[in-house]
């Protein structure tokens, strides 16, 4: 069926869209750009990293950014007369275009490195990911988990002293690990025994968090830093050989361990939602938990364990931020990290490697946020502090249409 | 149910009377610290101020306590609080209570002040008293506690363009406020002097003085934020960071501490005692000595010599400074030393100045 | 699948007291139950307590006391800062009818006045919450509404001169609402047309919010001088206060109480209410009666965001009369306690945030007298909405049984 | 000895005694049908047979030996296989997935074995000639293949007692009789069955032996022979019920609703209303006949404004309605009786009066500007619910603690107490007794009598037969043909619901007649 209606929408909106791009592209950053000004992006992470060291890449700024805003404009008339197939490349495009002109014209006369930028992404992502993975689990049961920034500041602090105390961190991963299943498992009773509100259950484990974590922050670690609040880091491993690949090395191979158990974790979800029995007792749960019950399925026992599973990844999300990262605990060191990997989460589709990408994409962000504050570009740090927020929200709004959560996420289950 | 309302009822007046009879008044001399919204423990100016009434309470004799405030209208009731207490000397935090200890001191001239990087009179032409600001004269009960930390920093910049193996040094904050802000131009100022002394071309990145904007974190908590922070400025080439961000800069110095990649200069305390662990990657500090101006104001107000007005510290009397160089005390070459000692020098008899003084 | 019909229950209006004392069991009960698991991490914190009970075999005695005097410390310096030292009442009381002075009596007044004075912002912004629970929708982002409006309003306060306070006054109260309208309509409007959800979406709010503000006060808004804060208010603009420093209970607590009772007549006495709670219940039959669900899902949130932002402007033009960064206190974050707490009624707001308004209030002192950290409201509070929305546990706890579960729908999940 | 023999079962829910000590045997071999009228217990009764319920009191023996079931597992281990009423498939997954779910073979110790799941099904397919694609997604699979994947599902555990539920509910009856023909072979090769149904053809046409529940009791077991559909039908309803809707000839006059070319897509983008043209006078019933999940819903959607249209025209009363408000619909004078009356039509924890006025609460007399008058919608909620028989003890009890009877007239008080020109009424009588049923029947006529024109959608073909002037049979998104009701037999809208037009129609009988409501 071949009507006006849908020819206007599927193809003329989007290709007046991605001209648009180009063309903003045009006035706000070529127009601003110096000729025979260049902008380097440097290739390798550092002089020291075991990488293969290539040459930076030099752009000539303003050819650069009109060869993008040319090529933008030319695959929206593209869209507009032919129509592009695959969604994902053209906003893949548009987003590529806009950053790339954005970073040239950033970048104009001055350098920076590109590579770092994309480790740091990495970084950065990695406790995003984790909620995000927490999220997946429990929600492909159907069980909404909010609470999973409180889950992971408990989980921080709890790694932190355990590891302190213990002198060990393997002792305060396990011990991250456990508390975030702790809370999970409180959470899950509450919602599956106690048929609480899901998301008033969250919140109410985020306040907790808050104020448990500071009262004894404030009462404890803050005076025997020593004693309870001091446990070093995880250090950096370089996995032999592949850590020299250019470019992709440095980024994927010299990562502390959280880091490495995170892209792990993804790969293991992933098989596990997709190819095994409890998986598809966990989709069948989450998509319709009566026809799963009645096929024998112990519904509660499926939820209980996605939850703490969820819970424990949520744990180690916690760990990063101390063990992982920093070996030390300080108050709402989160920073929202958590809802930004539900955000992640609902964008990347409610699958683990979905959920990866998405929490890349903040990774990016973020990092590149950082880079811009450095690069000093004329927008107050601010608004690029913003930065991730108002991605999250854009990406909430569903710019590549709308992910349908598993059919019976958030409702209880009631068994008669 | 009517049990349950009739034990809590009785638990209400057993409490009331309990504390009613139960208050000690105890004839020591009092000192109470109101911090501004980063609370006690902010490993910053609360922190290094608490320390002073802690110091105090030990030597002096002296009983100490703090109250966090939560929010803006905190202040005024924290203060009122300590009043109430008959409290002798109320140790204010922060430019932001400006406002309410000119107010109270005013209202209470028995009761002894001290602020906190702040002093009066602070009004400026046609600002209303009271309101815009505290005081348009010293107020005699009040002892501001100011410090030229730019003069420091001055310094640490310019022992880091001396240090600096790549060319290149960082600083970031975390908001972009003057008790930051103070030391990220200080740095930079003290770069541009070396830049000018040597002819070289050390960068400074994260500050930028004309555009009064830099690097900052958000946030004085996030410390992975200070890990991401320093990570960036390493792959863009620096290798001494000075962090201005409270708790966030250890963050710098654990990343440092892991990867070897870079050095940081600390704030406020001499983060080779303070922040023991990172020892190895802290190439000095930058000395804020709030807690020596504290311990001092409640030593005066103590002996009876305490004074209104204004106590500013700077290089000259020590109240600010750079740390000293401990591990890495025999990798600063002696000619860096000199200068940066000669450096010192011209700050203290004031043939150098340097820009950006802490604004009145 | 029906059964036979179920004999509907005789309840015709049941007799008010019986009604509001259920109303109540459950808050109160859960309450109580957070001051007890207060109390014990205040024994467990205490050095005295926990030194006694090392010794609880040789002098249980002891323990017991210490439990006690440090319970009874830190709950009683709560009491006496909430509402005030008694002796000193009684002898104001004395002075006033002796002497015809009132001003000992007043002043006596003080806790009670900070009581009030901190529940002001605490109704508003309690009603915020509320508001949106009955349609719904759970509005995070009462923090950053409270932070915009509170600009706002300052910024009118404080940049027109020269009007009589009869205009200049209700503009900056109006300019407050509309700020936090602002801040609430946009996750409103996006969740109603693309289905984000809005608890994420306000939580991204609050963050550009706070980012927002601290750009503010930094630039456009700074007063004269170096301290990134706005210039005071004009006196036209001020909210007047009742007595003389330090007494700074205001008018505002006055709007507070007529805004609690708009709120009551507008959900229950006319058509918006009527739509905005049908759209809450259930949303599907409220879209089939011909109901927008776009636009009260816009207006509850816009309305939402007003009360939020009158929290702050309620606060600014009242007590403080000049905004600094970070100038509230989590008044936003607590609000959702509060409107758990009054089962999400205008009334029950009222009664909860005079409660936290108190315990609030009373911290200060607590702090100061006990030396418990100012944390424990907030794992307090946690606790209660954990409690009120879970009135299974509080049965379960309290062998009570047939309590009516409420009927608020609250919040949803994903894309529903 | 019989396969399964249940002795006095007895379950009671809060304010309702759904099974009051109900016995009965199935032999080996046989089709038994369960046979009451909704709120009989039927299901509530299987469901404690599968341990989906417990029972209060009673024993289950199957083959002579006590059975102890708790859960679907146990009875899933004692051979009882059910399908359910509303299927238990999962749409976003493929029929292997769904029969393999809860016994999953693995290879390599870890991963799911599908390729095993996929053999196995196609031997069943091919023993019971159930044919279905083992990868398919049921999502995409129409009704009556995802009944074979229920039955399926059934015969891959093993099961030799299936229990299906009201599995006519949502067939064609081309699809029925391919259902029963499968039934036969399944009690060939040895499966016993229990059927259960309300409807008494069917009962006839497929059962060994019946079992009459009526108000949660048993009240005898019978064999066809014995018996005809007005005595079951008075078994099962405990008193003469008419068969019949009485109702005089249409008298149609001027277009009411007139629909041109009329274009939907569904939330998910698939063309669901595909080019309709129709038109409803006033004063007639037209009727919607078609198998669930042809395009009925959505239509019904767009005539609302609860969906937007592509393209076309809705006109009511020759004002053009499309893609306007539903607001801005129900004030042109259209009722509405959705489909679901729970989740559509009723705010369940608003009391009577609050629902009685959910469309029009914002109009005098029942508000001045935006305040309610709170006198007004009482007064007239009592009045509406003593006019349309709502059983209730006040108007301030939640619409939720009624019977679904009750609910279904608080909407229809609500819907024809307007003054309405056009009544869309959708499964109007679904999941109710008897006595509603007649009820809103009779309603629907007198309103037709009144002059309002009435689109009814139904997958009851009875209903349609019983209360159309014209019929249109739905099929895949289009109108497959608009008939006279008069001229029009079962087994011709079963082709026509299939998608199929025969060339010529079969002969109209002539003359006036009433159609029986098959109960």
């Amino acid at each position: 069926m071949k009507t006006k209606t849908s020819f206007t929408r599927s193809r003329l909106i989007p290709g007046i869209v991605i001209i648009v791009t180009g063309l903003l592209i045009f006035l706000l950053f070529a127009i601003n750009t110096q000729p025979q000004v260049t902008s380097r992006f440097g290739m390798n992470i550092s002089a020291s990293s075991e990488a293969i060291q290539i040459p930076d890449l030099v752009v000539p700024a303003q050819t650069g950014i009109y060869v993008l805003a040319l090529v933008t404009v030319f695959f929206g008339a593209w869209q507009m007369a032919r129509g592009i197939r695959s969604t994902g490349a053209l906003i893949g495009i548009v987003a590529f275009s806009f950053v790339a002109s954005f970073l040239i014209w950033a970048t104009q006369g001055k350098s920076f490195n590109m590579v770092g930028m994309l480790s740091s992404s990495l970084v950065r992502a990695t406790p995003i990911a984790l909620a995000a993975l927490c999220g997946v689990i429990s929600e492909r049961a159907a069980v909404v988990n909010i609470g999973i920034e409180g889950t992971m500041l408990l989980s921080a602090q709890a790694a932190v002293i355990s590891a302190t105390v213990s002198h060990n961190l393997y002792v305060g991963l396990v011990v991250a690990i456990l508390t975030g299943g702790l809370v999970a498992a409180f959470h899950a009773f509450m919602v599956i025994r106690f048929k609480v509100n899901q998301i008033v259950s969250g919140v109410a484990i985020n306040i907790f968090a808050t104020g448990a974590t500071s009262f004894i922050s404030s009462r404890y670690l803050e005076k025997h830093t020593d004693l309870f609040n001091n446990s070093g880091t995880f250090p950096i491993i370089s996995i032999p050989l592949l850590s020299k690949i250019p470019i992709l090395g440095p980024v994927l191979f010299e990562n502390s361990l959280v880091v490495y158990l995170t892209m792990l974790l993804v790969v293991v979800l992933q098989v596990v939602l997709f190819y095994t029995p409890w998986g598809l007792r966990t989709r069948a749960v989450g998509e319709h938990p009566k026809a799963a019950d009645t096929l024998g399925i112990d519904v509660f026992f499926v939820r209980y364990v996605n939850v703490i599973i969820g819970g424990m990844i949520a744990g180690l999300g916690g760990a990063y931020f101390t063990i992982g990262s920093v070996g030390r605990f300080d108050e709402v060191m989160t920073a929202g990290k958590g809802f930004i990997g539900l955000a992640a989460m609902i964008f990347g589709k409610w699958n683990p490697v979905g959920a990866f990408t998405s929490s890349l994409i903040f990774g990016f962000t973020d990092s590149l946020q950082v880079k811009m504050q450095i690069l000093g570009t004329p927008i107050p740090s601010e608004f690029l502090l913003m930065a991730p927020y108002i991605v999250t929200m854009i990406v909430l709004t569903g710019i590549v249409g709308r992910a349908m959560p598993p059919a019976a996420d958030g409702e209880p289950y009631e068994k008669q | 149910m009517k049990k349950i309302f009739a034990f809590l009822s009785l638990l209400v007046v057993a409490s009331m009377l309990l504390t009613a009879c139960g208050g000690t008044t105890s004839s020591a001399f009092k000192v109470g610290q109101v911090t501004d919204l980063g609370g006690i423990d902010d490993k910053s100016f609360n922190a290094s101020a608490w320390l002073g009434v802690e110091n105090a309470q030990k030597e002096l004799g002296v009983t100490g306590k703090y109250l966090e405030s939560q929010g803006q209208s905190d202040y005024a009731k924290n203060i009122q609080q300590f009043l109430d207490e008959d409290t002798n000397l109320i140790v204010t935090v922060g430019f932001l209570l400006g406002v309410d200890t000119a107010k109270a001191a005013l209202a209470n001239p028995e009761t002894k002040f001290a602020i906190v990087d702040y002093a009066y009179p602070d009004c400026w032409p046609g600002a209303a008293v009271g309101k815009d600001c505290g005081s348009d004269k010293e107020i005699a009960n009040v002892l501001g506690l100011t410090f030229q930390t730019d003069q420091a920093a001055f310094l640490a910049g310019y022992l880091a363009a001396g240090m600096t193996k790549t060319g290149k040094v960082a600083t970031y904050g975390g908001l972009n406020i003057p008790t930051v802000t103070i030391f990220m131009k200080g740095f930079e100022a003290g770069v541009k002097y070396y830049n000018q002394q040597k002819g070289t071309n050390v960068e400074v990145l994260g500050w930028n003085t004309a555009a009064a904007d830099g690097v900052f974190a958000g946030n004085f908590e996030s410390t992975d934020d200070g890990r991401s922070l320093a990570e960036s400025f390493v792959q863009e080439g620096a290798d001494i960071i000075l962090p201005v961000a409270g708790p966030v800069g250890l963050g710098s110095a654990a990343v440092c501490k892991e990867t070897g990649n870079c050095l940081v200069i600390g704030v406020d305390a001499d983060w080779y005692e303070t922040a023991a662990e990172y020892k190895d990657v802290v190439l000095t500090s930058v000395l804020k000595k709030i807690n020596v101006a504290v311990y001092d104001a409640v030593k005066r107000a103590k002996d009876g010599t305490f004074k209104g007005g204004v106590a500013t510290y700077t290089i000259k009397d020590g109240g600010v400074d750079i740390a000293p160089y401990h591990d890495f005390d025999s990798k600063v070459s002696a000619e860096l030393k000199a200068e940066v000692e000669a450096a010192k020098k011209a700050l203290i008899d004031g043939s150098l100045t340097v820009d950006g003084v802490l604004a009145k | 699948m029906t059964e036979k019909p179920i004999q509907p229950k005789k309840e015709e209006k049941a007799p008010a007291s019986g009604q509001i004392r259920q109303a109540l069991l459950v808050p109160a009960l859960a309450v109580l139950t957070g001051l007890i698991i207060g109390a014990i991490i205040i024994i467990i914190t205490n050095e005295k307590a926990a030194t006694a009970y090392g010794n609880f075999f040789g002098d249980p005695l002891a323990a017991l006391f210490a439990s006690w005097e440090a319970v009874a410390t830190a709950y009683g310096s709560l009491l006496v800062g909430s509402f005030g030292d008694p002796g000193k009442i009684i002898n104001g009381l004395g002075i006033l009818f002796s002497t015809g002075d009132s001003s000992k009596f007043i002043r006596a007044l003080y806790p009670l006045s900070e009581s009030l004075v901190t529940a002001t912002p605490y109704i508003f912004a309690g009603l915020s919450v509320a508001l949106g629970f009955r349609a719904g929708l759970f509005n995070v982002g009462a923090e950053g509404q409270l932070f915009i409006g509170t600009l706002a309003s300052a910024f009118v306060g404080y940049s027109l001169v020269g009007l009589p306070w009869f205009i200049h006054l209700p503009l900056a109260i109006l300019a407050g609402a509309l700020g936090g309208a602002l801040w609430g309509a946009i996750p409103g409007y996006l969740k109603a047309k693309t289905g984000a959800h809005e608890v994420v979406n306000t939580i991204m709010m609050n963050w550009i919010a706070f980012r927002l503000s601290d750009w503010l006060l930094n630039g456009p808004m700074k007063a004269p001088g170096f301290r990134p804060i706005t210039p005071q208010i004009e006196t036209s603009a001020e909210l007047p206060r009742f007595f003389a420093d330090p007494l700074r209970i205001n008018w505002g607590f006055i709007l507070a109480l007529l805004a609690a009772y708009g709120v009551y007549w507008l959900l229950f006495k006319t058509t918006i209410g009527f739509e905005i709670r049908s759209v809450g219940l259930n949303p599907d039959a409220a879209r089939y009666s011909g109901m927008s669900i776009v636009r009260n899902t816009v207006l509850v949130m816009a309305l939402s965001g007003a009360l939020s932002g009158l929290a702050g402007t309620a606060h600014v033009l009242g007590v403080d009369r000049w905004v600094g960064q970070g100038f509230s206190a989590g008044y936003g974050f607590d609000a959702i306690a509060l409107a758990l707490l009054g089962n999400s009624h205008p009334l029950g707001v009222v009664l909860a945030a005079l409660l936290f308004g108190t315990l609030r209030s009373g911290a200060t002192r607590m702090q100061s007298m006990a030396g418990i950290p100012i944390d424990i409201i907030s794992i307090i509070q946690g606790l209660v909405i954990i409690f009120v929305a879970a009135p299974a546990i509080i049965r379960w706890l309290y062998r009570l049984r047939n309590i009516k579960s409420d009927t608020t729908v609250m919040v949803r999940g994903w894309g529903k | 000895m019989p396969v399964l023999e249940l002795k006095g079962i007895t379950k009671a829910f809060p304010g309702v005694l759904a099974n009051d000590h109900i016995s009965l045997t199935l032999e080996d071999g046989e089709i038994l049908a369960l046979l009451g009228e909704n709120g009989a217990g039927k299901t509530t009764l299987m469901n404690i047979l599968y341990g989906l319920y417990k029972p209060d009191e009673g024993e289950i023996l199957v083959r002579g030996k006590n059975a102890d079931i708790h859960e679907p597992n146990d009875a899933i281990r004692c051979g009882i296989g059910m399908v359910h009423q509303h299927f238990m498939l999962i749409p976003v997954m493929t029929v292997t997935e769904n029969v393999m779910l809860g016994i999953e073979p693995v290879k390599n110790g870890l991963f799911l074995d599908r390729e095993k799941v996929a053999r196995r099904i196609r031997e069943i397919s091919e023993q019971y000639g159930l044919e279905v694609d083992p990868n398919a997604y049921v999502k995409d699979l129409p009704v009556g293949t995802q009944q074979r994947v229920e039955i399926i599902k059934v015969l891959y555990r093993q099961a030799d007692i299936l229990i299906l539920d009201e599995p006519t509910a949502v067939l064609t009856p081309q699809e029925v009789e391919g259902l029963f023909k499968i039934l036969h072979t399944l009690v060939q090769k040895g499966k016993s069955i229990i059927f259960i149904t309300h409807k008494l053809k069917e009962v006839m046409a497929i059962a060994n032996r019946i079992t009459v529940l009526r108000g949660g009791r048993s009240v005898g077991t019978v064999l066809p022979a014995e018996m005809n559909p007005e005595k079951l039908a008075s078994l099962m309803v405990g008193r003469q019920v008419s068969l019949v809707v009485e109702k005089a000839e249409a008298k149609p006059q001027g277009m009411t609703l007139e629909v041109k070319d009329l274009f939907v897509r569904d939330d998910h983008g698939n063309l669901v209303v595909n080019n309709i043209t129709f038109e409803v006078h006033a004063g007639e019933v037209l009727g919607i006949a078609g198998v669930q999940g042809n395009g009925q819903t959505e239509l019904v959607y767009s005539l609302t404004g609860l969906l937007p249209s592509l393209s076309g025209t809705i006109h009511v009363a020759g004002k053009p309605i499309q893609n306007t408000s539903p607001r801005h619909i129900l004030e042109q004078g259209v009722a509405h009786v959705p489909e679901d009356r729970q989740k559509h039509g009723l705010v369940l924890t608003f009391p009577i009066h609050d629902n009685m006025v959910l469309c029009t609460y914002y109009l005098a007399p029942f508000a001045r500007g935006v305040v309610l008058q709170e006198q007004e919608i009482l007064a007239t909620s009592e009045k509406l619910a003593k006019q349309y028989d709502v059983r209730t003890p006040s108007v301030f009890v939640n619409a939720g603690t009624l019977s679904g009877g009750n609910q279904q007239k608080i909407i229809i008080a609500r819907e024809f107490s307007r003054p309405i020109k056009l009544l869309i009424a959708s499964q109007p009588t679904r999941g109710l007794d008897v006595g509603s049923i007649e009820y809103i029947h009779n309603r629907i006529i007198e309103k037709r009598d009144e002059g309002t024109a009435v689109l009814l959608i139904s997958s009851e073909l009875d209903e349609i037969l019983a209360l159309s002037d014209r019929i249109a049979v739905m099929y895949k998104g289009q109108f497959v043909d608009i008939v006279p009701a008069a001229s029009v037999t079962k087994e011709y809208l079963g082709l026509l619901m299939a998608g199929i037009k025969p060339e010529n129609a079969p002969a109209a009988p002539s003359g006036q007649r009433t159609i029986e409501v098959d109960l």
